[in-house]
């Protein structure tokens, strides 16, 4: 019986609400909103109040999937990774690190995107890095 | 208020070893507080301890004896939580069995903050601080001396800004109907802003919230478009209490008046021919 | 946005709001502006749709989409001919007024009121009211810079606010708002092809031979430098993908098949790419089409930072585990470049990397997490961890010295209505929904309340396409058709039309023209024109503003 | 002047043979009630009275057995209840109580059936339309 919040940031638009997301034996039971938050002070808009929803979807994503002829089929994260790997680094062989691109994400963290540019710039050797803050 | 958090840590590490765990309030990071559960054999956790803001902990206590059913709680509460908890009893969301109140009383401050009429627990065997008078809430005054027309234009103005984000039913302890009228289109125009006149969510929320609002002013605190919502509640708690003689959180054997049968009396003061 | 959120409640008398759906797109900044309203503060909303905000605004005025820069040029001019320039702002603080000037004197009110549709008084109201209200915050989003004239238009606003003094004060300034949670983030730790992490520029010397040397250990070879090439942006990968020119595409997190305009194009150009990995935690529209998939974590199910609108890094943190065996994206990324030889990057956690992002980026010098732990929020530039942040900008200075005025000439959007495609479409979001809904039509509650896509439409051009009760339109540009319902709404400008760009199933983007402004590549989303005609034999409820979301919903559940 | 229009809600076992008992003898009453029969007047959630204001109604009758009548022994007791709340809360929001009739009529009240369908329609013929107030 572990009851506890932890307070983080809205997933949602660029205000940067703060919620708490509460959970009871390491399940995600709701939300509740910041009071004396500088940002949202205590409030939330309908999708912040709804932030934990999709988290346990039965749609979310499970396990790495790869094209098998033709088809998504699971696969582990070593065959995968290596998959990968392999075809990126054949790519840069044969038609320049130019012939890759990278989309960061603004839906990911300052670290990750960071981690993301620093892989296309450094490992790939590309600028091609890009993220959806036009759309 | 460092006295009675003081006074509070002492009681909770006193209750702590003979129950299950203690629902209060915890200081996070950036000194924002949440409810927590603290759990005997981690006292060093009531360091944070945290007193104000308050939070709506009744909702705590559902989410926790939901999962367990037979555990032994004590839950820190102060007066609009007690009558949150009893009503919340009397509609069999929680469980007064296995469950010590713990009760805290509020300083003026924060009666005059909440415009509380009764900022004391009453039913609590234990507790911090000392009781104090309600206070007036001149909000509510000043709106009832308004004219009809005036009432409107008010209420006009202020539900154009709702966002319809379900902060007010969301938040509080006393909402928690599987299925919600406010979500049901028949009665409210679904994925529309702002809400059109009049506000059917707002007349409807409350509707179903007499005989049940505790006066605990969640709903107008987590609003953020600052609407006064407690004013409809408290005009409708006092018609409750003059009709049916009923007021939230008061004796707990006493059942709320929407069950079906008039008692003695009823009718005829309901003003209905 | 150069100013601070929490100031607009206590420090600002003037909004200008444009080009922002606020209430809808920013709810929680909408409500602060409200409150500022409410201690005296004056709103002004100019908007082709009356939204909530537009309702209780003092000053509302619809304008008719991509005449921004008129509209602006026309608000320049009559501040500096009612003499409500701030003049002593101008001289010590700016250059090439002058030049601003004798352009703007080519917009009259008169003129600027033709182009706009605004009416000419009310031309007078906005300029007086927000250059007399000071502090004056412009708050604007993606209406203003998602144009073929985007760039213009940002430098019209920063004109304007240059031109009455209201930048470098608390309450006033120039103030987008960001539509993504992390979008401010991204861009600031390099997410984008022209700059490292802090803007520090590709094309620099100096720069690449600093991220060569602390990234040395991540490089092919220590001593080989890092590309100085400016790279290739979202919309130019996904053309060029399609050409063969690039022949793999990383997409982490991102949903370019719903998201980029013109989507029968980046489909193609999707299919083609030889090499297509995404990371997400659902699988997309775009992930479908991937070659690898990875799963990657949610925000509940990570440590790390986001940053607001207001530059403000906040911390995420870990609530729960991932589900099932997909990994927190930070991790991936570790892995993967391991898998690839790389040295760099065996971080234990993502404070590990903030360290590191701490010393190569000047602005995030002294983000730590023990800071964040304590004080909530650090807004940058935040140089030093004695640094307190920065809650608003250019205070003494700008960062390029003096602030520019561009003499900003007018341009028409790529695509105008005519007789063919007589509407102007324009996109946007709604409450409750967000972005392409890949996790908002998953959560039950916001799902139920929009569950499909629609047309608005003002009565009178519902007449004029002779919509007679029926509620369903079929839209077509010169790049596909879409079917969906229609709201009639007098809350929309005639001529103009608006669809929600959340949904897959009637997608907006499939109409949107791929035109970009040709500095910052943004595809003009706003502008394009339209056909709507209106198909029968479906369903006849009236078309009264508050009805048609009923039966819209009634016939799913019917279903 | 113009004229009301007004939805009256009767229950099956009284007030709608009241209104039948009016008609048989032929009683004179003014044509404005769109009249909805129900199984019993504790049927009618102050929901429904609200969604008739909003769909342009500018008067809501509720018509239930006598207090002790009721076919259903406290279908009305539910009535009463509700009804006294909805009015006080009408009130609240700026909305006339007068536009929400709440009564008994019996099956043997043919009359007064009559007389409070046409005092309940003079009544709200005094008001302003209600969509004129509400805009």
């Amino acid at each position: 019986m572990e009851y506890h919040n932890v307070l983080t940031t809205c997933p949602y638009c660029g205000t940067g609400c703060a919620l708490h997301l509460q959970v009871l034996d390491h399940q995600l039971v709701g939300v509740l909103p910041a009071k004396n938050h500088p940002i949202s002070q205590g409030g939330l808009c309908i999708k912040g109040w709804n932030a934990h929803a999709f988290v346990n979807h039965k749609d979310r994503l499970q396990t790495p999937l790869v094209r098998k002829g033709g088809k998504l089929v699971t696969a582990t994260w070593d065959e995968a990774l290596a998959l990968i790997a392999e075809k990126l680094s054949a790519l840069k062989a044969e038609s320049g690190p130019d012939s890759i691109g990278v989309f960061a994400s603004a839906k990911c963290t300052n670290e990750e995107n960071y981690l993301i540019q620093k892989f296309a710039r450094a490992v790939i050797g590309t600028n091609n890095v890009d993220h959806c803050a036009r759309l | 208020m460092s006295e009675r958090l003081t006074a509070l840590r002492e009681t909770i590490r006193q209750i702590l070893p003979q129950v299950d765990g203690v629902i209060g309030l915890k200081t996070g990071p950036a000194g924002i507080v949440a409810p927590y559960l603290f759990k005997p054999g981690h006292p060093e956790m009531l360091d944070s301890l945290a007193l104000w803001p308050k939070e709506p902990v009744p909702d705590t206590l559902k989410i926790i004896q939901k999962a367990y059913p037979n555990a032994r709680l004590a839950i820190v509460c102060r007066g609009c939580e007690e009558r949150g908890v009893v009503e919340m009893f009397k509609h069999a969301q929680v469980s007064l069995e296995n469950l010590t109140l713990i009760g805290l009383q509020c300083v003026q401050e924060e009666a005059l903050f909440c415009r509380c009429a009764k900022p004391y627990t009453v039913h609590a065997r234990v507790t911090v601080g000392s009781p104090i008078a309600g206070v007036p809430d001149p909000l509510t005054e000043a709106f009832a001396a308004k004219s009809q027309a005036e009432k409107l234009a008010f209420w006009k103005e202020q539900f154009q800004h709702c966002i319809k984000c379900y902060g007010c039913r969301n938040i509080c302890p006393q909402c928690f109907c599987n299925v919600c009228a406010l979500e049901d289109e028949k009665w409210v125009e679904t994925g529309r802003l702002p809400l059109p006149n009049p506000s059917l969510y707002h007349i409807i929320r409350a509707m179903h919230m007499t005989a049940k609002c505790v006066a605990c002013r969640e709903c107008e605190e987590t609003c953020p478009a600052g609407i006064p919502l407690a004013i409809h509640f408290r005009l409708v708690a006092r018609d409750v209490k003059e009709m049916f003689h009923y007021e939230t959180g008061a004796v707990i054997e006493q059942k709320p008046p929407q069950l079906l049968t008039l008692e003695e009396g009823d009718y005829e003061r309901s003003g209905l021919p | 946005m150069t100013n601070s959120i929490p100031e607009f409640e206590t420090d600002s008398n003037c909004f200008l709001i444009i080009g922002s759906n606020t209430s809808e797109g920013h709810p929680l900044i909408a409500t602060r502006v409200l409150r500022a309203k409410q201690r005296g503060a004056k709103v002004i909303v100019l908007d082709p749709r009356k939204n909530q905000i537009g309702h209780w605004a003092d000053v509302f005025y619809t304008f008719r989409p991509g005449s921004d820069v008129a509209l602006f040029n026309g608000l320049l001019n009559i501040i500096i001919t009612e003499g409500l320039a701030d003049q002593a702002f101008i001289a010590e603080r700016t250059e090439n007024f002058e030049e601003m000037k004798a352009l703007v004197a080519e917009f009259p009110a008169e003129r600027v009121a033709d182009l706009t549709g605004v009416p000419v008084e009310g031309l007078y109201t906005v300029a007086r009211l927000y250059a007399t209200q000071k502090p004056a915050a412009i708050l604007y989003a993606m209406g203003i810079t998602q144009h073929t004239t985007g760039v213009d238009n940002v430098k019209s606003v920063a004109n304007l606010a240059m031109l009455t003094g209201n930048l470098g004060i608390p309450g006033g300034g120039v103030n987008p708002l960001r539509g993504q949670n992390n979008v401010q983030g991204s861009c600031d730790m390099g997410g984008l092809p022209n700059v490292f992490p802090g803007y520090q520029p590709v094309t620099n010397p100096e720069t690449i031979a600093k991220f060569s040397k602390a990234w040395s250990s991540s490089l092919p070879t220590p001593n080989s430098p890092l590309s100085n090439k400016i790279g290739l942006t979202v919309t130019e990968m996904i053309s060029a993908a399609g050409e063969g020119k690039i022949r793999a595409l990383y997409v982490m997190a991102e949903n370019p098949m719903l998201s980029e305009a013109d989507i029968n194009h980046t489909r193609h150009c999707l299919e083609k790419t030889e090499f297509l990995i995404v990371q997400d935690i659902f699988l997309t529209e775009t992930a479908q089409l991937a070659h690898v998939v990875l799963p990657g974590a949610s925000f509940a199910e990570k440590d790390g930072t986001f940053t607001n609108s207001d530059r403000r890094v906040q911390r995420v943190r870990r609530a729960v585990r991932p589900v099932g065996d997909s990994w927190p994206d930070w991790e991936i990324i570790c892995h993967l470049a391991g898998k690839m030889g790389a040295g760099g990057f065996d971080f234990v956690s993502p404070q590990a990397v903030m360290a590191e992002v701490a010393q190569l980026t000047p602005s995030y010098g002294g983000i730590t997490y023990e800071r964040l732990e304590e004080l909530g929020g650090l807004q940058w530039p935040c140089p030093t961890t004695e640094h307190p942040g920065t809650p608003y900008l250019h205070k003494n200075r700008f960062s390029r010295g003096l602030g520019h005025f561009f003499a900003v000439p007018f341009k028409e959007p790529a695509e105008l209505p005519d007789q063919d495609y007589p509407f102007t479409l324009t996109t946007g979001r709604i409450m409750f929904h967000y972005h392409t809904g890949t996790m908002t039509r998953r959560s039950k509650k916001l799902d139920s309340e929009a569950r499909q896509a629609y047309l608005e439409l003002h009565p009178d051009d519902a007449q004029k396409i002779g919509l007679n009760g029926s509620r369903r339109v079929r839209v077509s540009s010169r790049r596909g058709q879409i079917e969906l319902n229609v709201r009639v709404t007098e809350r929309i400008k005639p001529g103009v039309v608006f669809i929600p760009f959340h949904f897959a199933e009637a997608a907006a983007n499939v109409l949107t023209n791929l035109a970009i402004d040709p500095i910052a590549k943004i595809p003009e989303f706003k502008v394009c024109a339209v056909r709507v005609e209106a198909l029968s034999g479906t369903e006849h409820r009236g078309g009264t503003d508050h009805r048609s979301g009923e039966s819209e919903r009634r016939t799913r559940r019917d279903e | 002047m113009y004229e009301p229009k007004i939805i009256g809600f009767l229950c099956n076992w009284c007030s709608y043979r009241g209104a039948d008992t009016a008609g048989m003898a032929r009683m004179k009453y003014p044509p404005n009630v769109k009249i909805i029969r129900v199984p019993c007047s504790g049927r009618i959630s102050p929901e429904l009275v609200l969604r008739c204001f909003r769909e342009g109604a500018d008067g809501v009758m509720v018509l239930g057995c006598h207090i002790g009548d009721c076919h259903y022994a406290n279908g009305n007791h539910r009535t009463a209840k509700r009804m006294a709340i909805l009015r006080q809360l009408l009130e609240y929001n700026g909305i006339e109580a007068q536009r929400l009739c709440v009564d008994w009529v019996s099956a043997a009240e043919g009359e007064k059936f009559a007389t409070l369908i046409a005092s309940f329609t003079e009544q709200v013929r005094q008001l302003a339309p209600f969509v004129e107030i509400m805009q």
